[in-house]
């Protein structure tokens, strides 16, 4: 096949599968700004790996035109960072719940973060476990009750700004699924950004959770809107030299506190951002052709062990 | 002492360098031009406990340990007497173990009076090794180092064991000058000498008289062009797989398996190859697929606690149809942590059914080092062809077990990737084999149906291969459906290619049959068992007992014909396991029919010894004992 | 249609309320005296995919499905025609299966011209259910909710289909009006009232003539002193836990498992049980281990990705012979993510070997609800008296069918926590059993041996009875040893108390045997399948065809001898199973040497029906096939 | 058995067991500070569960006379709240190493703080993988090698302090453990409190650990001790009104900021303590009974279902 010299569209990102979600469920923007964001990018499909969890949110790789696999619950970071690993050139997505990351998966979650592998996780903020009938899910906060549920959640909810910058991501960032715009932004920035990035993606399940809905969510509180941009606020979330301890700690101390603001304003954008060295920068270190080609391309088969062996003699 | 076959035995705390010297004594004896068989016993445990190394030299290749010794070497009390302390021991210490008229190294400052042991038919050898040290330090003006050198005190008991065995100090020295070059040249300097000291103290205390002549064992032996490699099971295994052109091998700490990643990680810059240390064995499991995903070879290395961990992904890759990855399942005592140190061959059942629902997976189960390494080379050649996931099931034993070995060979190194998608191939209306389409009308379909049931693979990066890949029942696209049809011929392709794997394996990699057909007894046994099989089928063939042995390696997809037909014939069977159910006797009988009557087992934690198993085999013909439980009475 | 077995079936999307309206068409059944037994099929989808839901009434008792239905509700499209943008459908929708002469009931909105159709021998009922349903409302004056409430459309389908089976819409009326009383009573009414304008049209339709006469079938029929149950498994297991004590169950929501635990969640404040929702299922067993160590009865359930994260637990809760827990595995189809709504008994094989080494567990599985109850029950004892976790096998098939039961019993409905330690007889000297001390000299010791290799157990909180647990091999106090005796004597204690068990176990829970002992065909199976083979016996046995039946249902430990007595004079054998690889073939090859020379299996997701065993069990007996497949060719 | 009415001591909760560490283990400090605290508090030795994972660490409860679960590597958390869920009246205690609970039990870890259930977790923070002699564990910084490693670590280490607040712990402290008296002290403090408390304490292994060494650790660096304590700078992390939301994300942001604190001074004492609804408080207006009675007390042998059964017919 041949090189396509045509700029992507929007419809290069589509693959026409059967969808299975909810008439009006979040997920949908979601798949929008990430194919809009791919196609911003200008990435070729076959040169995007896209990962998921379990649940409605790891369907989501199904109606891309990109590599997709959609793995286990929980498991969606190792697998994707095995395949960053194997080929640097792809540009490596993970997708998954909230269920799938911050409950079965919050150790790979938080693991991850300190590999900074120069990959993108995004992760559905629906308050739900949506695949298995709306139990509450690990951001859902104490007390809340959805529909779905019988009794109010009993445990406190988790940060995963907060989470994210303790265990190291160097990219941590919300965005509202329903401001195409701005969500499509958030995406090809982390895209764009070198190391592990994370959005915390806040989604409506309109099917099972009747609090965070679209109404709720973009009505006004004492005149301001709910949800704002931290930019919009003079918040700035870059550290500028990443060299410097007390900027990056002063930042992410920033970030946290502000993470912490959920209920009649809730941030949305960029919390934090550093450029730290990745992974796979730290492995040109010990392995030099690292830098120059991707691992699946190591002509590791034309290997000769004789003279390893002769060192047991 | 067994003709031409000698055994010498250190014990010590942990961390006290046993396993250095017990590795030095061994190629000091491979270097006289004898064959070596060599295993540590240790504790899990980073400091103080009790750990032995048994080292036996003979003239002809040994595959497993003897109970009896010849020379002990006690680095501390316990060795000489056994555990004071510890509830419900039934370690006595090793100078039991030795034959009338054997010696035993000690040191006099362990204030250890022989005179007290009721052994009285042993050689005494009490020397007091920091004297001796500070003797050799001296010479270099650094006795006031001793102490910080006092590991050095090993080399002293070295040098004595050179005497005790009528053995040439020379070849010692040698071994230590050259390890030791460059900057750290006086070391190796230091260790000759304090070598030296130590076989000149002991030719004194001993009067000059050697208990035992080495030079008369190795009267013709010869070390070839080459001299033999000195191997564990991990470094044929991870040489297998530099072999093999791994990329990648993701693995979390766990014993027995860790030596085998560390050593790999060892060479990651000379070899270029990726060893990642993961946050636990899930997620080893998962990059090793993901990696696997995108095209790579990929590996994973682990024991019972962690594979526990990685079933999930075992069903996860065998449904995705992923060219592997391979697990190495280094076994141990089990169940649960259990023993994590010590032998077993406890989880073969658990490796052949891993994870929920039918699916395709290959097992294979070498005996030793030659077949670790065609196996670990081999088996990403069948996960490449076959599309699913394998586990090379090994163990303790086969992993710490040091020995002479001349050399690791393939008979066909070749490496072969297995069908991959082709661009061109697409244009050409085959890019997916050729098979149904399921609908669709164009495209890549990475699960479309073909004759042999495998689809050629795409990888991400590939122009026009682009797929999908899901844990979900999937149609060839690889998008997610629960259609009853498509069902039916997916759970039929994948299940086939295990017939198509069975049908492919080349015999010799399935069984192997050892000893005279025309056998009075015929063994069934797997994995490490082989080596103190070999060793008992020929002490029992010395009596006049015809013995032969059918050893299992290919446990999934499982020889059925093959094992089926070395069974036929058989007079009279009987099992050997390093376990406490005779795992693959029920394997056998659910999958031939054939019902093994007598099992010997032993589940203690340690391998069968050669002396063990030859009584085992000796009960088993001269007895209807349908269990016949070997045990190990040593620490 | 057949005598006295009437099938309706409704057909919709999912989330459009065909599951209440299936039930509630049940129950109208079960009330005319009619026995039911009913099933659903749905995708692993919220919204919008198409469900269906059989239900079977019919004068004696029936435990399966029939494909061949006579009436078909059709709420959708798909159920008419099946479905069109599919890849690789096999799905034709549900009139095919319509016998000669039944009807169709659909919705003249679908735009569907039954002209079109092929079926020309079937009667159509086409209805516009929403001018129906707004004629209904009309008359509460609420006739503009009518978009809001359309999920009432069901309801006149199901007065539409009382008509076309001649029953009485009286019956259906009181449901309504049962089932909303006080403040929600308007909606009973309503719902009365539309289901009797649905059958006044559906009378209309039909010019009075109803295709079938379910007064005749009830003819007879009596409901006894109590109506029946209306049961589907996971509430006979949730009753069967709380009749049992039940302190404590985990769980992570999993179909098809999540319904059990949901179950027992609603009725928390009621029946004062503990219900914790965990973060996953490696969480949810290590929960329940910890409440088992602290004395609890705990139980989790989970279905087999969540099974494949708790062996690590089994392993660990074996070695440390903890009380428990019990995990319910309710399976699905795999292998891995696989078919998660879906019929299969894959995990036999997984559940009997799922972690590293030998170490005793238990695994049941049982049949039907009344087994279920019995089986839930008393496995709480064994794991209380034999110290060790249990598996219940369960899945989907045995979840969600709906059916008549009269009454769920226990002949023996004693809780029976087995050996506690009572600090009382620590000052007689055998707290611990009065076992093999191991050197200790005072004290209780957890794991004393003892003659039955049980050790009374303390928990924490009680004076005197502090112990230690470890996952690593330990000496009678529970601290860690590596000793070679001990270990042989703690293997022996834990694998021996497998043997207690199994001499314990009364047979009747073991295996059951049904049908007539000179049969011509012997079917060998478990769990679920159960139903079918009863169903499909009665059939063949009608055709005068003698057939019997061996259910193994305590799969360990494994009744060797009477499944060997069992199978001893059989004189045709077949396996019939639910899953690609008959798993339970090679269990009772493999444990009793007995081969079974042909497999019945289904693997497409789908439990058998009725027809489908009937004629693979034809096959079986007029020819040698050896591999007999059935595939369930419907959506 | 007589309840013992004198005084408990040390001596108490001491299981004369053969010790298997190395004979400079910080570890040994660990265990004398745990006895130390449960005689200060008079916990009666059969009233306490002592769970742990598997590590050098996890070795501990075999040496403390109180019922000692030695489960799993990374599942004490799960183990320890089972426990304690099934009874109240015990003192559950759960140790293990920075590998067994940032490693491999991660998401256990972060899972457990959303409960806040009433027990203390001890992490033994030694920065390696002890039992496996050596590896860099998941507290170990970038960069760093420590003499068992062959190359240094090239992932970012992961904050304790940070996380345990970020996922809800409601007590976060840090200890030196050869600082005996202080160290007693604050597991004193932790088992007092009511709800999860997490203790990251500094550990040092001189046998893999060349760099936290008990000599750096207690070294000066511009005069000042390197190792200090909070409350001796007038740092309060105590959340004075627990319903004042502000309050609360103010100390938590406060003490995440401080945690990041770790190089020429490293702080040690209570960054964080609040006093929230714990999980047994939450069960409570479920289930009246747990106010009363242990769980495990409940006599549910004696429900009758037949009352149940009758709904379905
Ligand atoms: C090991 C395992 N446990 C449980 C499940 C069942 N399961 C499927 S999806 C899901 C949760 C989905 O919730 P979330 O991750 O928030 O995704 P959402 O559906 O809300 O997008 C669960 C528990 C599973 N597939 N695997
Ligand atoms: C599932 C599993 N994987 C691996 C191991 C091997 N293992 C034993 S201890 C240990 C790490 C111990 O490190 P840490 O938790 O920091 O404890 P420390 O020894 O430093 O106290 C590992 C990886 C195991 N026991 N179980
Ligand atoms: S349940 Fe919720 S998350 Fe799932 S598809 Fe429906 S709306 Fe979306
Ligand atoms: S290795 Fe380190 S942590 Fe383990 S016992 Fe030794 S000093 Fe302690
Ligand atoms: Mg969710
Ligand atoms: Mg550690």
């Amino acid at each position: 096949m041949a090189v396509t010299e045509r700029p992507l569209t929007l419809n290069d990102y589509k693959e026409d599968e059967h969808n299975t979600w909810c008439p009006q469920c979040g997920d949908f923007a979601i798949l929008n700004c990430i194919q809009r964001a791919l196609a911003q990018l200008q990435i070729p499909p076959h040169m995007v790996a896209m990962y998921s969890g379990i649940g409605c949110s790891g369907k989501l790789p199904h109606y891309v035109n990109a590599f997709g696999f959609h793995t286990l619950h929980g498991r969606v970071m190792p697998n994707a960072t095995g395949a960053k690993l194997a080929n640097r050139n792809l540009t490596v997505m993970a997708v998954g719940g909230d269920g799938d990351g911050f409950g079965i998966g919050c150790g790979y979650f938080i693991n991850a973060g300190r590999r900074n592998v120069d990959m993108t996780y995004i992760v559905f903020n629906n308050g739900v476990y949506g695949l298995t009938k709306g139990q509450g899910a690990p951001t859902l906060q104490r007390g809340m009750k959805t529909k779905s549920m019988p009794e109010p959640a009993i445990q406190d909810n988790l940060n995963p700004i907060a989470l994210a910058i303790g265990s190291g991501y160097t990219f941590a960032a919300r965005a509202y699924s329903l401001d195409i715009k701005a969500a499509t932004d958030i995406i090809s920035q982390a895209i764009e950004h070198k190391g592990t990035s994370f959005i915390d993606m806040v989604q409506t399940c309109p099917t099972y959770n009747d609090l965070m809905t679209k109404t709720w969510l973009e009505e006004k509180v004492e005149d301001r809107p709910r949800l704002y941009q931290l930019a919009g606020e003079g918040y700035d979330g870059v550290v500028h030299d990443p060299s410097n301890v007390h900027e990056v700690i002063a930042k992410k101390a920033q970030a946290v506190e502000r993470s912490y603001e959920w209920g009649d304003r809730i941030p949305l954008g960029v919390f934090y951002q550093a450029r730290l060295r990745t992974y796979e920068e730290e492995l040109e270190e010990r392995l030099p052709e690292y830098a120059t080609t991707p691992l699946v391309e190591w002509e590791t088969g034309e290997r000769s062990v004789d003279a390893l062996m002769d060192t047991f003699r | 002492m067994r003709e031409g076959d000698l055994t010498w035995l250190i014990g010590g705390p942990q961390g006290g360098g046993i396993n250095v010297s017990a590795e030095t004594f061994a190629k000091y004896a491979a270097r006289t031009g004898l064959r070596v068989f060599a295993n540590i016993e240790y504790h899990s445990n980073i400091m103080g406990e009790h750990s032995y190394y048994r080292v036996r030299a003979s003239r002809e290749q040994r595959h497993s340990v003897l109970d009896q010794v010849n020379v002990v070497v006690a680095l501390d009390e316990e060795t000489l007497i056994g555990r004071k302390h510890a509830h419900f021991t039934s370690h006595r210490g090793h100078v039991a173990e030795v034959e009338s008229g054997g010696a035993v190294v000690f040191d006099t400052a362990t204030k250890f009076n022989p005179e007290t042991h009721e052994r009285k038919d042993v050689v005494w050898v009490g020397l007091s090794m920091m004297d001796l040290l500070r003797e050799a330090l001296r010479e270099f003006g650094r006795e006031g180092d001793a102490n910080r050198l006092r590991v050095m005190t090993n080399t002293v008991a070295l040098g004595a064991s050179v005497f005790v065995i009528g053995g040439d100090i020379g070849g010692l020295a040698e071994i230590y000058t050259e390890e030791f070059t460059g900057r750290r040249a006086q070391i190796g300097e230091m260790n000759a000498r304090a070598a030296a000291i130590g076989y000149e103290a002991a030719q004194q205390a001993l009067g000059g008289r050697a208990p035992y002549d080495l030079k008369s064992m190795t009267v013709g032996a010869s070390l070839g062009a080459k001299r033999p490699m000195m191997l564990k099971g991990y470094a044929s295994c991870g040489m297998a797989k530099l072999k093999a052109g791994l990329h990648i091998q993701t693995y979390y700490p766990i014993s027995p398996a860790t030596d085998e990643s560390v050593f790999l990680e060892s060479l990651q810059r000379d070899q270029n190859v990726l060893v990642v240390q993961c946050e636990d064995e899930i997620s080893s499991i998962q990059m090793a697929i993901g990696a696997a995903n995108a095209g790579a070879r990929a590996a994973t290395s682990t024991s019972g606690p962690g594979f526990a961990l990685m079933v999930e992904g075992i069903g996860y890759a065998s449904i995705t149809e992923v060219s592997g990855p391979v697990i190495f399942l280094w076994q141990r005592g089990g169940p649960s942590t259990g023993l994590p140190t010590r032998e077993e061959q406890g989880d073969l059942l658990f490796a052949l059914h891993p994870a929920q629902g039918d699916f395709p997976h290959i097992v294979v189960a070498p005996g030793d080092d030659q077949e670790i390494y065609e196996d670990s080379f081999e088996v990403f050649n069948w996960v490449d062809r076959y599309h699913m996931p394998a586990v090379v099931l090994l163990d303790k034993y086969l992993q710490s077990s040091y020995k002479t070995v001349d050399e690791l060979t393939l008979d066909n190194p070749v490496i072969d990737r297995g069908p991959r998608f082709n661009p061109a191939d697409l244009q050409n209306g085959h890019g997916d084999g050729n098979g149904h389409r399921g609908g669709y009308e164009d495209g890549y379909l990475a699960f479309a149906m073909t004759e042999s049931g495998v689809t050629p693979r795409a990888i991400p990066g590939q122009e026009g291969g682009i797929f999908w890949a899901t844990s979900d029942e999937h149609n060839p696209r690889g998008h997610i459906t629960e259609d009853a049809t498509n069902r039916i011929e997916m759970m039929d392709k994948r299940m086939g290619k295990l017939e198509l794997a069975a049908r492919e394996i080349p015999s010799a990699r399935k069984i192997g049959v050892y000893g005279p057909a025309d056998a009075d007894l015929t063994i069934v046994g797997w994995g490490s068992v082989k080596g103190s099989v070999l060793d008992a089928m020929d002490v029992l063939a010395k009596e006049g007992v015809k013995v032969n042995f059918v050893q299992i390696r290919l446990m999934r997809p499982f020889p059925v014909q093959e094992v089926t037909d070395a069974l036929a014939g058989a007079k009279r069977l009987v099992l050997v396991e390093c376990n406490y159910s005779g795992q693959l006797g029920g394997l056998v009988r659910e999958m031939t029919g054939i019902h093994i009557p007598q099992y010997v087992v032993k589940y203690d934690g340690r391998p069968f010894s050669e002396e063990e198993l030859v009584e085992a085999l000796r009960q088993a013909i001269s007895t209807d004992d349908a269990r016949i439980h070997v045990s190990h009475l040593s620490a």
